[in-house]
């Protein structure tokens, strides 16, 4: 084990594999010369040359259309995109291409692509750059969606998806880059696909939620027992497709309060899911309605005061939870 | 058809009565026969959804796809039966496809605008317009990558020309020629229409090649209804891709004789007279007028070649017909790696 | 009243706005000479000429954005898109251009355009061209989602979107343009957004839906009121965004039991959004979790046999009644 | 600096020494002045966000809008301060939009990013590449529609003319040019770079003027670092445009001299040297040097300038600084038409 930002753990997976699969290559805007504006892909074209790690023009789409057909071919494309935001240029290609061509060749093809890149509020980048996108891609089948909100995680789903055979949408959340945590040394270290986990054990109350909203939502329990001597268990979902609710089933059979954290709009965002399942699930266990917290259903603003209202805080998480109660 | 594949790629220009063209005549009049034979069963609601017919283009198929070598890859539209005949898919598995049943080339998954034939090198059978030319581009670039010299080819229609996909794919193409790493061969099946919209009416320059020329890459418009000249340029290019790997693009000037698709009957946008007069050169009476003027063909032997492929389109008729529909729990296979 | 199909309602509303506003246009692939591939166009090109009625290249993206730009200097451009799965090209004009503008703007621009085309499974159309875009689009503020049901909301509202402000996204059912309906005959009739509606009263259990859906969904409950002697209160939402639930909540607060139908994949969908706000709103008056039917959730196979397994049917709406009232 | 704007529109190359020049210069000590404002409020903290720089590339803006009707419509990326200063927007409302302010031109909403200022034309300040060339082309034609004779200017970069989005809106502006419905003029403002990425790194064909012409758009190349020949050029391309109904494309050969946003300044991409060689073509010493050789303009006149640019710029900080943040409630504002 050793202490690692999110941010290194990405970047360690990616170069990890590399070292150990030829097939494995990286393209996207700026990442070679210019080292990439997060600095993941930093020292990776000299390391690794032109013909694997690909700067690209401004061509979302093409990139990853490109890395579908290279995929296709047996290679294993990831695609950085340089906030996800700009993906949304490619959402034919992902979802129409990369999601189903599996399945309307009646399973000639594997496609191993990973397109990944950080997503979510920054500071003041406004309302073409604020984004998140996991309920905009886990509606489709086809793909994996994964969201990691630690560097464990990170680095190890990471690596699940280059080993894979399947799309991975890849979701990092850039408020996270900086975080540190423990990564387990082993080179082989992988994180599976839809298996969730607990964060934090409790019993008066269920947070579920992932990427950097379980951050906020770790640091809200923390507030909570120390403050109210409520004790919230955590689930980290890791993946939005396929969705392992399990872990927060069990979890709501025991607290029968349940609150769900998103950090986006609440209409058809991925909390509206979660919820669904939960109360379809294990309805009689339930004391109190399923919590939703969410962002402000509203384009993010370039205003750092009515940008902080836009998005969750801790208070909103706490609040949530005292409503669940019934301690309001 | 696969043995027909084997031979029809020995043709050569220098030997213009070789033994290859009759089997290229024999396979364009079998493609003919297919897609009349799709036409008639869409009508009996035999075939569902979407179906377009290459009928009219059948010289562009088989004049470039004989080029190739068996390890080399294909891409292409919507309009891809042909495609397939040519590269020796089994008309049985295709006729198959199209009546969704289990042994189809895409088990009943993907129908006649999916059909997909990786162990003939066909890679698909695309829907959206233009989406598959970046598949096709980062395929070849694989085939680079892999250090092998196969080629790609990469097959869309005049109306793919003006969605943005096709533009990133270009450019993207032609950098990665300038290193030598995209062996991709565009054909632009420009048959003057996308669906009901003239070229004049889709682009704003009727000289669709000048936009693949602004990315670097080397174009030539071919008569796409001559096999002779569209295979004559398809050996040099094909030769020329796999020895540069930089991308290459042919148009070929092609018209479709039916409508769009099998629901346009009307076709307000071209008069009667307008298809008529392009039926006169219909790549097939060009092809066997040649033969019969330079190599003897007989009529007889046309009409052996014609009943023989009403023979084997009666067989993958039945072979459709007879196939059973997908399993239940085949629903939720190829989701999936793993199921 | 007159009886009108779903495709006239779409062609009447667009040609009496067209007659009454001349700042109303028309543009789309195929609309003009060809008179539309669903000829819902048939004839207009010869009425208003070329320049209201523009035949455009295969453009999606080019369509939506240019549509944008026009609706900014005060035009009202309607696209048709010649099915909605088309319009995944055109994602980033809608979500990042036509739905923030007005926002990033600080409201300097009114954005009156109007994004229509038919959505949902056909016969046979397989994996690229079966998809519905409710929860796709409606997750994004600043844009109106709407989903009719009837000839006459598919005419009131094409007509409200035609007088409003706001970009408008109009997810009409392909399965229902041969639909015939009452439709008033006042050329200014129109069906505000926002406002659900009772579509089939009953006292036992509230069934949600919306577009071709809700036709199913009323279908199911004269069955089961004809075989089991179950009434069915059934909710026509409408429109997406803004979602209106309150009759659903009126509803449920009767009947204590809730079906959501909807056409495709589960999760993520725009069920999850309903099912999730009911059972918030009114926890204490469920006696049943929220069902929600919904479709398989595969990429669209071509196969009759297996898209009719693939898409909700009456007995799974039935099913789900069950389900709700514990009679299974 | 509205006033400027409106003397600014009289100069002719027939009157190089016209005052409208000396107002023009003035105008581009300005706009440096102001941007290196911005980018010590950036490091200051007072600006938030990203925050990308005209520094170097003055004479595109400046060069063009000036030759520009009142009337008139601007469509520009995010690199757009520059864009609304020539059009005479109020420095202070701009700065109080990089601060966040509820003065902002876009009430703090956009930032700097999303500059509009619908009063004097400026239509965003948009921040996905290439997004908004589709809508400045569907807004030229808007302009013919109703019939009138104004033109729109959209400007983006190199880096822009890779992605989708630009083909589509060439070729639709191209098309409806075909029947003089648009009346637009792209400005490409080809610094060289698409963020770390040079032009040959990222075009295929570093002609990239070609890919425009493609579609029936005439174009001309221009040096963007010397402001007479930019006005010369846009002098003549607006009257055309506005005479024809018809596209047009410059491509202003330009560099910038700043990173390329705030966050940029290891710029790995480039070497200092050539950044130096290129600031001895300072569009600002061009034009001086030009004026105080033909026309007499003294270092006095040009200290005046400058001091008088520091003065408008503090006033435009002061304006920023004291201006309050939205209200709460603004918050839910402008989503939709209603509220
Ligand atoms: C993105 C997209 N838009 C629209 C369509 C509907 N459509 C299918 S084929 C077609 C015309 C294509 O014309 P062209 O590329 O010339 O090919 P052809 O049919 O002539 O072979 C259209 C508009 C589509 N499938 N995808
Ligand atoms: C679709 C999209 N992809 C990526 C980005 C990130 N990005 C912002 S500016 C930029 C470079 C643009 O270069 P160019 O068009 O030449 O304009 P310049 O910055 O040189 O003025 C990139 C890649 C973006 N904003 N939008
Ligand atoms: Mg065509
Ligand atoms: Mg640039």
């Amino acid at each position: 084990m050793a202490e690692k930002s999110y941010r290194d753990a990405i970047r360690e997976a990616m170069i990890e594999e590399m070292d150990r699969d030829p097939r494995v290559l990286i393209m996207g805007e700026d990442i070679g010369v210019y080292e990439g504006t997060f600095r993941i892909t930093a020292g990776m074209l000299k390391k690794y040359g032109p013909k694997r790690v690909i700067d690209t023009p401004i061509a979302e789409a093409g990139m990853a259309g490109t890395a579908v057909g290279m995929a296709m071919l047996g290679l294993r494309p990831i695609v950085e995109m340089m906030t996800m935001n700009f993906a949304i240029v490619a959402a034919d290609q992902i979802l129409n291409h990369a999601a189903k061509v599996r399945y309307f060749s009646g399973g000639q093809v594997d496609v191993p692509v990973v397109i990944r890149g950080p997503q979510g509020a920054g500071v003041q980048l406004s309302a073409q750059h604020s984004q998140t996108f996991e309920s905009f891609y886990a509606h489709f089948p086809g793909i994996h969606v994964v969201a990691p909100a630690t560097p464990a995680d990170a680095k190890g789903m990471l690596k699940t998806a280059l080993r894979g055979r399947d799309p991975v949408i890849f979701l990092e959340s850039a408020a996270l880059y900086g975080m540190k945590g423990e990564v387990p040394d082993d080179p082989d270290f992988t994180v599976p696909f839809g298996v969730s986990r607990v964060a934090r054990e409790g019993s008066d109350v269920t947070i579920v939620s992932f990427g950097r909203m379980l951050q906020l939502s770790l640091i809200a329990a923390e507030k909570l027992s120390a403050d109210d001597g409520i004790e919230a268990e955590v689930i980290d979902l890791r993946t939005m497709r396929p969705l392992d609710l399990e872990p927060a089933y069990a979890s709501v059979a025991k607290t029968h309060r349940c609150v769900v954290v998103q950090e986006q709009w609440k209409p058809f965002g991925a909390g509206a899911e979660i919820s669904a399942s939960i109360t379809e699930t294990v309805f009689d266990e339930l004391d109190a309605p399923v919590e939703r917290v969410a962002g402000a259903d509203v384009p993010m603003p370039y205003a750092r005061n009515l940008e902080l209202l836009a998005t969750p805080k801790e208070e909103d998480v706490i609040a949530a939870v005292k409503r669940a109660l019934y301690r309001e | 058809m696969a043995k027909q594949k084997a031979s029809t790629t020995a043709a050569t220009l220098d030997a213009p009565c070789g033994p290859e063209w009759t089997d290229i005549l024999r396979q364009m009049i079998f493609i003919r026969r297919f897609e009349e034979a799709t036409e008639r069963e869409f009508r009996r609601g035999k075939i569902g959804g979407y179906l377009h017919v290459y009928i009219g283009q059948e010289a562009v198929a088989s004049g470039i796809l004989t080029a190739l070598r068996k390890d080399d890859i294909v891409f292409a539209g919507y309009r891809d039966h042909a495609h397939t005949l040519v590269l020796g898919s089994d008309p049985g598995k295709i006729m198959a496809e199209l009546f969704g049943k289990a042994t189809g080339l895409s088990k009943g998954k993907g129908g006649s605008m999916h059909l997909f034939d990786v162990e003939h090198g066909f890679y698909g059978g695309y829907g959206i317009v233009g989406g598959h030319l970046t598949l096709a581009t980062g395929a070849a670039y694989a085939l680079k990558y892999d250090g092998t010299d196969r080629v790609c080819l990469c097959y869309f229609g005049d109306g793919a020309m003006n969605i943005g996909s096709f533009h990133e794919a270009m450019n993207m193409a032609g950098l990665w020629g300038n290193q030598g790493l995209c062996p991709i061969i565009f054909v632009i099946e420009n048959n003057g229409y996308a669906m009901g919209t003239s070229i004049e009416r889709h682009s704003a320059l009727t000289d669709l090649s000048a936009r693949v020329r602004a990315y670097n890459i080397p174009t030539e418009k071919v008569d796409g209804q001559d096999i002779f000249a569209v295979r004559g340029v398809a050996d040099r290019v094909v030769r020329q891709v796999r020895e540069t790997g930089r991308p290459y693009c042919i148009e070929a000037i092609t018209y479709r004789f039916s409508g769009h698709g099998a629901a346009d009957v009307m076709q307000p946008y071209r008069s009667k007279e307008e298809v008529e007069q392009h039926k006169h050169r219909d790549p097939i009476l060009i092809l066997r007028n040649r033969l019969s003027e330079v190599c003897g063909l007989t009529d007889d032997d046309v009409k052996e070649m014609e009943a023989w492929a009403d023979e084997e389109v009666a067989k993958a008729l039945k072979f459709a017909e007879e196939s059973p529909t997908p399993k239940r729990d085949e629903l939720y296979d190829d989701v999936m790696s793993n199921g």
